[in-house]
């Protein structure tokens, strides 16, 4: 594996202050970040990834090349619940079971940004489909853990169904990229160059200091899990490097190009810790957040940031 | 002292994903009035919100609802329901407020 | 129990932008402390406010305010009066505070 | 008409997405932005306009060209509460007849802030002087608005003419424009360059998250309509023609250039929805803001940003 | 009306910098628990808070403590401290809940 | 002094915003920016400063160049508030002089980075070790203050104590300084080109929206001083003055170089109203922040934006 990505990419602003947010934690600093300023950022980023998304999409071709990935990523979303469900179901209650299952089945949208700014600074071109496909992973998995919840509970909840499949197709984020999405495709190119000082010019900068909260974020929400068996902990390291492994095998073989099979792979890899838990308090209030919570915010997200990224792209290097 | 009239202060503190549903319930008896107070955080059975993070997930709402004890009694079991299922608490008190 | 005094508890909520105008009135009456939390929702019979917008028009404000009950009865002409031009509500509850 | 300049209109991206906040109103997505952010939004978008009128300012000659669009501002602000109070009055209880009436003759800064964008789209040339006739017209009206209600009061009400009249004149948003237009004006070239990487390379990306709120906020707030008669709904649609007809008419016949006859019209045509509604809530709390906000914030705001900025500006073109 | 249960209604008022020490309070006692809303402006012996300014040193926080009797009892001493060295007020009164 | 200087300072964009929001609060304006979007403007500051300074040590050399100022640094964070607090336990009860003492031993970053924006602005190089000066210098004038009130008070409240030097040293003010410069130190150049739209760019426009919040906050806590004895004004004018003489004759005696020494002097002049307050509520309540702070952020922050800033430097340059 190249050291010099890894060095590349731990040394590149978001990464290092997510650790810088990490540490800020660790030293008990009482910096903190308002919610509200959260939201802006991520705001930001769900706008300008569209954007940026929407005109690539613009300027290519279609075709296979661009509906295959796509129906990987809807594949990945459907299989990745149900193997996690059925492996978690023999050694955890179902409330549980499917959240966990929902949240490594669902997306993290912030990793796929930092993916994103990975390959730009590495020089590879990726499709602008790639933003449809992590707007169109973030949902499905939602459905399904509560389906699988709904099978093993006595009393039916079809309203907590109703609930959540709502809130499947209407959620802010998803909402937000294919808004943004859209937009870039369609407006003029000199349209696109009076938004493209707001969009692309801060991408980095807004990033890093969303990274700050996230490091905050997830440093806070770490605490969770230490009295917690080892299963979480494993689990948590281990699913997402079989989801990348298997995704990095698949891609060279469909003959999807070296930026989009990295990007499925960051997908396959990452799990969710928004739309999920939001889903969750309504739809399951019996799962308990501070289990799946920071499985994904304070394990796998850090591990997929900090070594995932060049490490998968290594791999994917070696095949292509 | 003027005019005070005797009154029931209902105080219902619900997750935050909640909160239209419980306004839903609370238009649909159309009550006079409500405050409501979002983003609130604490400790419950169902662990610690923080009010953080980019949704409300880990958020409350606390609706504080001036009524009289009837309305409030006809909205007892609804009220109960929501609790039993999404979590949160219902306090009342008594007091009086100035007839206007 | 340790000593506890009794006191009452006045909650005024009111149109955030008629807030500064009721804690002049507070300052006037040269009260001892209050405590305020601003931008809350809420539905009276000035209809719905829902704290959104970029000015406080659809916010309201509340105002917590424990004092003894002359204090109270000092004040609620004026009250009265403000809530009857601006809207509102104020629910007044017998308490008992941690004297310190 | 010029349909080219409808599709460029329409697919400018503050007209698309503001577009999407209805949408996402209509779907019922979860997405809001934080009130505090929108703040941020409209006080970088006060700033950014302010400072660049200033910057006209400096450069532009000052005499007749100058101050008689900012005559017209004037005049308009004052007779269009007087004609439409005249109207209402008639049909409806003088609170709200005089809540309209000030709706309509005050103005409407993001509805101009959209049509600038519109201008500098288009190349066309327009005085730094109008940033002044836009603060000019903000408050006039609210004060003939509570003026004209008074009159018809039993029991004279002085306390609330006094609270409108000085909120008239130290209105926050008033403030800042006014403010940013001195400073413009003011500072040299070298710190112009300065500021201009944020007030001026951020407009339009500010103003199109900006309008993605201002589609969330008149989706949600035309609810409040549906219930009540016509006569809102077409005094909405059809005041803002009359006022930006006259005013189209009026311009080149007094020889105000295309650029400031077009911002004109469209000062004329707006309506208020941030500074009436703040100042009714203290001074005529009787007016009922479910009917006035819903109609200039729901229907007018809509028509002049969707409809009315190609089709003010096609007819005017007809007419230079 | 259903089962209702009586139980205080505690409110504590306090320096937004001192909240966290008081939740720990709370914490060590094991309360079932509570709600905090913060960010609130005030007045009192110290002077104005205005919520206001980069730090929290001018805001306070407001907790929302439902308990058992004997609960704030224990408590009671400890809040007393911190009232006296930090300020703030903490006013308790009578309500039912809804048992859940 | 030089005339020109001033005029350059008082007409640059931070200055005018400051007064303006003195003004807004003068002719009691509505305007209010959200508390969150101060914080937000702060923490961009803050990054941008301390990138900027990061970046700027990578490519210095180190040594006694680099030493010396930290070293004044130091020196001045425990001389002044010993001499300041000798100087008003004699007229004022220990708490008030510990936290005056404190303010004035601290620093103010938003008056460094404004003092940073004229030296860019004046084409004047500065070390980059110069943002590790600011951080340096933020709190152990603090520690002091609670030591030197704690000397003084019968009951030992060691607890007091260790809130302040664990607050002192996890600050998240001077947390995110530091983080910023070592980001800025160890990116690479492609890396900090990818941030500078944001870090660099937007910086003098967000300063200027940050010093309206900082007029308006300064104006609205002034009013605390008015019934208080003239002694606080003068303090508040005088103490900067001799701090500042005293560090301007010391500079280029030591041989640190124009930039630096003026840095350190706007550091000397400077006074907290950020972290002392903070500090104060939670260690020594008794002090009264009514006093303080009107001192530090309604006399001495603006004497040091309008006067201080022009005045210093033209006091240095005539020593160089
Ligand atoms: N005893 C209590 N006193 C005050 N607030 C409470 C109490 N119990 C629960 N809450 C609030 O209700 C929310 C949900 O409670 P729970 O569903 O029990 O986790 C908590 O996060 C608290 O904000
Ligand atoms: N019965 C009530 N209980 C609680 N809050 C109320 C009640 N009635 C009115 N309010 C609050 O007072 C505000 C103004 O009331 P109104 O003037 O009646 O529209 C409302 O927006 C609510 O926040
Ligand atoms: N009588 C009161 N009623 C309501 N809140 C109060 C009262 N006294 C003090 N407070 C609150 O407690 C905070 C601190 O009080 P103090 O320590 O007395 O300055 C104040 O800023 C208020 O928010
Ligand atoms: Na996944
Ligand atoms: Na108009
Ligand atoms: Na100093």
């Amino acid at each position: 594996m190249n050291t010099d990505l890894i060095l590349t990419n731990l040394l590149s602003p978001p990464v290092l202050f997510f650790v810088g947010g990490l540490l800020a934690v660790a030293v008990r600093s009482d910096l903190e970040i308002p919610p509200e300023i959260a939201r802006f950022l991520s705001l930001f980023l769900l706008f300008s990834l569209g954007i940026k998304g929407g005109r690539e999409l613009a300027h290519s071709e279609g075709g296979l090349e661009m509906w295959l990935p796509l129906m990987v990523a809807v594949v990945l979303s459907l299989v990745v619940p149900l193997y996690t469900f059925w492996f978690l179901r023999k050694r955890l209650d179902t409330y549980n079971a499917g959240a966990i299952a929902a949240t490594y089945g669902s997306v993290s949208a912030v990793t796929f940004v930092t993916a994103v700014s990975f390959l730009e600074g590495a020089g590879v071109p990726f499709g602008g489909h790639m933003v449809a496909a992590l707007a169109i992973m973030e949902s499905p998995a939602i459905v399904i853990g509560v389906l699988l919840i709904n099978s093993q509970r006595k009393r039916e909840s079809s309203s907590s169904l109703r609930k959540v499949v709502r809130e499947a197709f209407t959620n802010g984020s998803v909402f937000v990229i294919l808004l943004s999405l859209v937009v870039g495709l369609i407006i003029s190119e000199a349209q696109y160059e009076d938004v493209r000082p707001f969009s692309d010019g801060l991408f980095k900068g807004m990033l890093s200091l969303f990274m700050l909260d996230m490091g905050l974020l997830a440093g806070s929400r770490l605490g969770g899990l230490r009295s917690r068996g080892l299963l979480f902990t494993l689990f948590s390291l281990v699913v997402p490097l079989i989801n990348a492994a298997v995704t990095i095998l698949v891609c060279p073989w469909l003959g999807i190009s070296l930026g989009n099979a990295f990007l499925l792979t960051i997908l396959a890899a990452s799990a969710s810790y928004i739309a999920v838990p939001a889903a969750m308090r309504m739809a399951v209030p019996q799962a308990n957040p501070g289990i799946f919570v920071p499985m994904s915010l304070g394990i796998t997200f850090p591990l997929n940031i900090i070594v995932g990224i060049p490490l998968y792209y290594s791999l994917l290097e070696l095949l292509y | 002292m003027g005019h005070m009239e005797n009154i029931k202060r209902v105080e219902i503190i619900i997750p935050q994903p909640e909160l239209e549903a419980v306004l839903v319930l609370l238009e649909k008896a159309q009550v006079e009035g409500y405050t409501v107070i979002e983003k609130a955080r604490g400790k419950g059975q169902r662990g610690v919100q923080d009010a953080r993070g980019l949704t409300d997930a880990f958020s409350n709402a606390l609706i504080i609802w001036y009524c009289r004890p009837a309305d409030f009694e006809a909205l007892e079991e609804n009220l109960r329901r929501v609790l039993n299922e999404a979590g949160g608490v219902c306090g009342v008190s008594e007091a009086q407020w100035i007839a206007h």
